[in-house]
């Protein structure tokens, strides 16, 4: 069993301890280890941009945002109940895929079907016009559209961002939060 | 403990972010172009970029990163980078090719001259949208 | 250029609008840009729908052909789509600029535009790609645009109904994420086209039957199907009036079209109801919805709750339509997409038009309101007949299809039910309508909704009978796209 | 005028009317002179259709697909002829008289009143000549929704608690019953055209012709058959001029109507015989003409008394349908116009009596014929006429129908007929003999003082009471008009 | 040798993992993600060197730089509670 | 279930541990974070199923002819890159309604929030 699959159980550990930890601060930081890990995971599959853009993103933006929104919130989980439904479904929900999963190639099988049907010929594309990263043609030629797409959310994401936090930050005092103003709209 | 400095006159920061910034981005660039050839493209110096942008803001204060990319920049700098991929689209269109669809651009280059342009327009966008949002996050907490 | 690009057109234009709109600070210009774009893409859909109801219309994007490249196919289905929500974008944009804008923050009305035409960009992308991949994208382009458009809301109740539709809805794209890389890995393909063609080859593995339940779990949360719906009812309450029209008539609809989509022309009816037997799990969900959604809705004390709710109960029609998977339902699944888009986009907009005026939606406060705001009132009256399906209404023709589907397939049982809950539909509308109708208004002035609200609310409302009398583009296409599914698979 | 024209303008005039109506609210004089002019220009154009049908013509009208296969069509044959002829024909005398009452009892609303009950009429001509299930349907469920005005016309508690029970009976049943046969007809069938016999025959058999028919003699909420009946004496509540129309001039009548209809057009009468699937609807029909009798015995509110008698007057019809013989079928179509012209007379009086003496119990009406004469001859017409003693027109639609139960060997039914006119006997005449023969008990102040109705209400009353002495008389006609229906050449 | 390499970064990487989450001062955290980081850019040197990718190097530069920028980013968090000004916020 | 799909395995264990912290905690920020993970484990779903193995990153070295080097497959890292885009984008936009909603509420707890709104109305 290759390095991966120990990585894994390094990862999932991480996961459950994010979901044990009530300090949020240091939840954010195993949450920088764990973005920080599967991006190095990636490089050992062979994901090399994957991996770049999971490091970049995971551990470098999504780290500081969740700081930024923690400095604007508690840094204390407060303790809940233990609740059993949310458990059962996702074991449920596991059990569910291990089901679905079985008869699937197992890792890094040379013979699995996705290997021999569109990619080769993507790769051979790229060969055949000198770029030579692959990801790089099929994101930004064969799949084009899909990065015009993804380039949509995050400007979409910026809009309403934008949207939401722009305007002065509106701290509403007590009186106010008290009136009821469920759905009404006010005219003028 | 008690004394709190600005953390602009640590004088290891100051330096160190002087330093790395203008670094930062040259290797933003050179993510930007060599990610035909490595791996990159333009989402991921888009980020680089906006790193070396946060890191300033972290370094010398929001204020001074605000001064020196002000927010309506960004604003707009995200609407164009979107504008940049489509506006290639519709070039593409234009010139009577799908949308897209590179070829037309030029009758021996055109795939490459096509992703430049799309790689640019993301490049572009990621940028100013994650230092926005870093921006924005931040002022909040500033109150 | 324009001719051969129609369905890139249709997609590209509010996607790059929508930046443009960025640099527009002038209201009224950015305005007139949104509505002009919604009012552009509706004529595309429009000329798309006169060439795909008999031949469908194929798009390669970047030139790549179909397995390579992501492709459009503008189909009787799809086009009905992109009728719907280019349609209702083009009504309720023009819709009085009071109400929708109010809670935006000071001089940002044009990045609320911009926010708007990506969510109907990215609804009529879902609707019009061929690529399963590329749904996903739109889906998510749709999504974000709409959590923002619903964190607008004026109450801060907006804000968490935002952010719990923001979580369920990001696990319900994941979700629909999982199932197509399951497909994915099956077939090798992303093309729709191309996994129809290589899917049937490993039908029958436990991975086939995960994804598509997967596909349909996600889809079934967007959709907000019986147990899966708790987002919903909060989402429409809270949001701007506008808004709540606009995604009830449109958002919930797209999610039908991925579960149909994914059902009849990825898996294939022989084998999502003829081995799996999906209808056993469907059908009796989609009868809960049908009666839990009606009778929770008769029990509402504010409208728009009411009407949500109400929401909840038509997409247990849709789903049952779905599940009779026989060419009356599945027209009456898809009609009934279309008919209730209007209705209640309608009726959403005419509780807009009540809340700008009385200030509430509360129902209880609104007594008399027939004497007040006449228009609004008897707007009410007609959407709310269309709702419980009177016939010349839109509501109408759906039941009949839906019925005639069920009795084709032999369920009688079941065909008694659609029309038994659509008399719970009776005491709802007109629990509210003696409201109106019957009790003195206590301030008797009148406070009739301003021209330019009234004109929206009432095309939509008049579409209502429009679509109940005059079929061929409801029911024809519905029926047409129906067949094509049935066709093939 | 061609026919096709006819057919568009006797639709089109009641919704000119309507619209005529609300244009001239603010002159009370000018709307109903406006209302008028519809009424006799509406039965003018259905009477210029009689000379058509009755020389076999066929005439049709087709507007337009709303489905494939589904279309808004019209044709008028000789049943439909006779609905379109009572309904448009009572229309002018039910606004005459509703001139005089709304003014009378000084009602509000008064213009909301008159349009609705032009848009009931437009409706209710739709009904009748309709050329298949379908448009029926439609038209249907427009006269139910445009007659809820007119039955919570007072708006109080009491008006939309009854409107509550109006729409639920009517909206439910037709909605769960009459559409989902109608819809299943269509699924076995492929089409809802009305054939002159029927177009079920083959396609459907015993039990499952039981069921439809059951679903659409249920589903006709409006021909009150037990137990859907409550609404009818709940609508009650409205204005009398409102109650001739549900009880006389369309609404029952739409109901026993539309059963008539499918049971000749759409099941045929010969096949639903030879399938015997219609034994049970006689049983319950039964039940309700003998129950529903008996109830209106007990009641000493006049109006529902005579709510009650409507009831039991419906199921004649409905038990004739279900007999299924030609001479049933025809007797109880002529019942349609028989009933409405003695039944509507009965309201009528009803009305004055409320208008000229306030009052509404049959108790209180001692001696009241002295007083208002022309009324109470009136009324006695008209019970005559419900009773089935000639020369009355009731005798000849209860004579034919007693010979179509005796044709087909249902001996108890004919004598169910029997027995239920010894019961209406039993109900009506109590009120005639209490009006001129127990002399008033004089009240102690002189306060009580009164003549007869105003004019505009006496005039139609004695107009109706001798309209149903006229139709003992023009039997015959209406009676060859009908046989084609039955599959008997004229 | 590959392997070699990977037990040992392993070892440390959970060394260092069992720090993070054991805590217990912010400081220890603080350090030991930084630690984590560090052994990432190790892995992805050393799986790079030895598959013969080098440009993967250019990877392993993105990490000690987002690692980097973390960090300041937590400190600065820690220090003032904000991310933005240069004014202390709340103590911590 | 075998060891052999040990990637399967550890995807959704990830998996079910992302959606377990958004569906059980109430810490909005928190349940941010079980989303993240729930979009990782979706996303080493793809990664793993694009690897060959003795196959190396699709990127053409500069001396290869195309041919002779054994890939992996590019296409699920190109989803995925769309993926993760599609995560930070989401992020971004739940953290920040969690500002706006601890500025209207003053506190970012699902259950306090409930709590909040139920005594609004009454």
């Amino acid at each position: 069993m290759p390095i991966e699959a120990l990585l894994f159980v390094l990862l999932v550990v991480l996961a459950l301890a994010i979901a044990h930890m009530r300090d949020l601060f240091a939840a954010a930081m195993l949450f920088s280890i764990f973005s920080l890990l599967s991006a190095g995971m990636f490089t050992l599959m062979d994901a090399v941009d994957v991996a770049f853009t999971e490091a970049a993103v995971g551990a470098g933006i999504s780290t500081v945002l969740i700081l930024g929104t923690l400095a604007l919130t508690s840094n204390e989980e407060r303790n809940g109940p233990f609740r059993l439904t949310p458990l059962l479904v996702c074991l449920g929900l596991g059990a569910t895929l291990i089901y679905g999963t079985r008869d699937l190639p197992v890792y890094g099988d040379p013979g699995a079907v996705v290997h021999h049907h569109v990619a080769p010929e993507y790769i051979e594309g790229s060969h055949n016009i000198h770029i030579p990263n692959v990801v790089t043609t099929v994101l930004a030629s064969y799949r084009g559209y899909d990065t015009f797409g993804e380039t949509t959310v995050v400007f979409t994401a910026g809009l309403g961002v934008l949207l939401l936090l722009g305007g002065a930050a509106r701290r509403r005092d007590p009186e106010e939060e008290a009136a009821p103003q469920a759905t009404s709209e006010v005219t003028s | 403990m008690k004394q709190h400095m600005r953390m602009q006159d640590k004088i290891i920061l100051r330096l160190g972010a002087k330093f790395l910034v203008p670094f930062i981005l040259l290797f933003a660039f050179y993510v930007q172009f060599h990610g035909d050839f490595g791996p990159g493209g333009g989402f991921q110096a888009g980020v680089i970029a906006a790193a070396a942008f946060v890191l300033y803001g972290l370094i010398f204060g929001l204020d001074t990163a605000q001064k020196v990319v002000p927010k309506s920049w960004l604003e707009k700098g995200m609407a164009i980078g979107v504008l940049v991929y489509g506006g290639t689209g519709v070039a593409t269109m234009l010139l009577g090719g799908n949308f897209l669809e590179y070829d037309v651009l030029h009758h021996h280059n055109g795939q490459h001259y096509g992703i430049i342009a799309v790689e640019a327009g993301v490049g572009i966008a990621v940028t100013c949208t994650m230092t926005l949002l870093y921006y924005l996050f931040a002022e909040r907490g500033r109150r | 250029m324009i001719q051969s690009n129609m369905p890139a057109l249709i997609i590209v234009t509010p996607m790059l609008v929508a930046p443009i709109l960025v640099f527009v600070r002038h209201r009224i210009v950015a305005r007139v840009l949104a509505i002009a774009t919604a009012w552009w893409c509706f004529y595309l859909a429009v000329s798309m729908a006169g060439v795909a109801q008999d031949t469908p219309i194929a798009y390669d994007m970047g030139g790549w052909e179909a397995p390579l490249g992501i492709a459009y196919t503008v189909d009787a289905f799809s086009s009905l789509l992109l009728l719907i929500v280019s349609g209702i974008a083009s009504v309720v944009l023009p819709f009085g600029p009071g109400s929708a804008l109010l809670a935006i923050p000071e001089g940002k009305n044009n990045l609320f535009y911009a926010s708007f035409l990506m969510c109907m960009a990215g609804l009529m992308g879902i609707a019009i790609t061929g690529d399963l991949f590329n749904v996903f994208v739109f889906l998510e382009i749709s999504s974000l645009a709409s959590y923002t458009l619903i964190a607008m809301g004026k109450s801060r109740r907006a804000l968490m109904a935002a952010f719990s539709y923001l979580v369920m809805g990001t696990i319900g794209g994941t979700f629909t994420l999982l199932g197509i890389g399951m497909v994915y890995q099956l077939t090798g393909t992303l093309n729709m086209a191309d996994i129809a063609q290589r899917l049937p080859d490993v039908i029958d593995s436990p991975a086939t039957r995960v994804a598509l339940a997967l596909i349909v779990v996600g889809g079934s949360i967007k959709l907000a199907v019986f147990p899966l719906h708790q987002w919903l009812p909060n989402a429409y309450t809270y949001a701007p009036s506008a808004v709540s029209a606009f995604l009830a008539a449109t958002g919930t609809k797209v999610s039908y079209y991925v579960i149909v989509r994914g059902i009849f022309t990825l898996f294939g009816v022989s084998f999502v109801f003829g081995t799996l037997h999906l209808e056993r799990l469907l059908v009796p969900l989609a009868l809960l919805a049908m009666f839990v959604g009606s009778t929770a809705a008769i029990f509402q004390t504010d409208l728009k709750r009411l009407l949500a709710y109400s929401s909840i109960a038509q997409i247990g029609y849709m789903v049952l339509g779905l599940a009779m998977a026989n060419q009356a339902g599945l027209t009456g699944g898809i009609v009934h997409l279309a008919n209730h888009a209007v209705i209640k986009g309608g009726l959403f907009l005419v509780v807009a038009c009540i809340t700008y005026r009385m200030h509430t939606s509360k129902i209880d406060e609104l007594g008399g309101l027939a004497q007040r705001m006449p228009l609004t009132a008897a707007a009410w009256l007609v959407g709310g007949l269309g709702m419980i399906g009177v016939p010349t209404t839109a509501g109408f023709i759906s039941k009949w299809y839906l019925v005639m589907g069920a009795i084709d397939r032999g369920w009688y049982g079941i065909a008694f039910a659609i029309l038994l809950s659509s008399l719970l539909a009776v005491v709802y509308v007109w629990r509210v309508v003696e409201v109106f109708y019957f009790r003195e208004a206590s301030d008797k002035s009148n406070l009739e909704a301003p021209a330019d609200m009234l004109v929206p609310t009432w095309f939509l409302i008049a579409m209502t009978i429009v679509f109940g009398l005059y079929t061929p583009w409801s029911a024809g296409l519905a029926s047409k796209a129906a067949a094509l599914l049935l066709a093939a698979s | 005028m061609t026919p096709e024209m006819a057919i568009k303008l006797s639709l089109a005039l009641p919704l000119f009317g309507a619209a005529g109506v609300i244009a001239t609210g603010k002159w009370p004089n000018v709307r109903e002179a406006v209302t008028m002019i519809a009424a006799f220009l509406t039965f003018g154009t259905v009477c210029t259709l009689y000379p058509v049908v009755a020389a076999g013509g066929r005439p049709e009208l087709y507007i337009g697909e709303v489905l494939p296969g589904l279309a808004i069509a019209f044709k008028v044959e000789p049943l439909g002829m006779l609905f379109a002829l009572v309904a448009s024909g009572l229309w002018i005398l039910t606004s005459i008289y509703a001139v005089g009452y709304m003014r009378g009892h000084h009602e509000k609303n008064q213009t909301r009143f008159f349009t609705c009950f032009a848009l009931a009429i437009s409706a209710a001509l739709g009904i009748a000549f309709s050329a298949n299930l379908f448009a029926l349907f439609i038209f249907y469920e427009i006269l139910t929704f445009s007659t809820f005005p007119l039955v919570t016309h007072h708006g109080d508690a009491k008006a939309i608690r009854s409107g509550r029970i109006y729409l639920g009976v009517l909206v439910g049943t037709s909605v769960a019953g009459l559409l989902f046969a109608i819809i299943w007809t269509y699924a076995i069938a492929g089409t809802l055209d009305f054939t002159p016999g029927g177009i079920l025959a083959g396609k459907a058999s015993g039990n499952g012709v039981a069921l439809l028919l059951a679903l659409f003699a249920f589903g006709t909420g409006k021909a009150a058959l037990m137990p859907f009946h409550k609404w009818l004496p709940n609508a009650m509540v409205a204005p009398t001029p409102v109650s001739a129309l549900l009880h006389a001039v369309a609404v029952v009548k739409a109901g026993v109507f539309t059963i008539m209809k499918v049971v000749v057009y759409i099941f045929g009468i010969e096949y639903l015989t030879d399938q015997g699937a219609s034994q049970w609807l006689m049983w319950v029909a039964t039940y309700t003409l003998v129950v529903s009798s008996v109830i209106a015995l007990t009641k000493d509110n006049l109006k529902a008394r005579l709510a009650y008698s409507t009831i039991s007057q419906l199921a004649y019809i409905v038990l004739a349908a279900a007999i299924a013989t030609p001479a049933a079928v025809v007797g109880g179509s002529m019942h349609i116009a028989m009933h409405a012209m003695g039944k509507i007379t009965l309201f009528f009086c009803a009305g004055s009596i409320m208008v000229g003496a306030h009052k509404t119990n049959v108790s209180q009406l001692d001696g009241i014929g002295h007083r208002m004469p022309f009324t109470m001859g009136a009324f006695t017409l008209g019970s005559l006429s419900i009773i089935g003693l000639p020369p009355m027109g009731g005798a000849w639609s209860k004579w034919h129908m007693v010979l179509g139960a005796a044709d087909a060997d249902q001996m108890f039914f004919a004598g169910v007929y029997m027995l239920s006119s010894l019961l209406s006997i039993a109900y009506l005449m109590p009120i005639v003999g209490r009006a001129f023969f127990i002399a008033e008990k004089l009240p102690e102040a002189d306060d009580h003082d009164h003549g007869e109705a105003p004019l505009l209400c006496v005039i139609p009353s004695v107009l109706t009471g001798l309209g149903t002495i006229v139709l003992f008389f023009i039997a015959e006609p209406l009676y060859q008009l009908l046989l084609p229906i039955v599959g008997v050449a004229q | 040798m590959f392997a070699v390499c990977m037990v040992g970064l392993l070892i440390t990487m959970v060394l260092a993992m069992v720090r993070a989450i054991a805590g217990p001062t912010v400081f220890d955290r603080i350090l030991a993600a930084n630690a984590f980081g560090t052994q990432t850019v190790l892995m992805i040197a050393v799986s790079g060197f030895l598959a013969g990718r080098p440009e993967w190097l250019d990877l392993a530069l993105v990490y000690a730089l987002m690692n980097f920028i973390g960090v300041i980013a937590v400190l600065k968090f820690v220090r003032f509670g904000n991310l933005a000004s240069d004014q202390p916020g709340r103590p911590t | 279930m075998s060891l052999d799909q040990w990637h399967h395995i550890g995807s959704i264990a990830l998996l079910c541990t992302g959606l377990y912290i958004v569906i059980s905690r109430d810490n909005l920020v928190k349940k941010m974070m079980g989303l993240n993970i729930f979009q990782v484990a979706v996303i080493f779903f793809y990664v793993t199923m694009g690897k060959v193995t003795g196959g190396t990153a699709p990127i053409i070295p500069a001396d290869a002819h195309g041919h002779e080097v054994l890939y992996s497959n590019p296409i699920p890292h190109v989803l995925m890159l769309t993926a993760i885009v599609v995560g930070v984008a989401t992020t971004a936009l739940g953290l920040s309604l969690i500002v706006r909603i601890q500025e209207a509420y003053g506190t970012a707890e699902e259950d306090e929030i409930v709590r909040l709104d139920l005594e609004e109305i009454g």
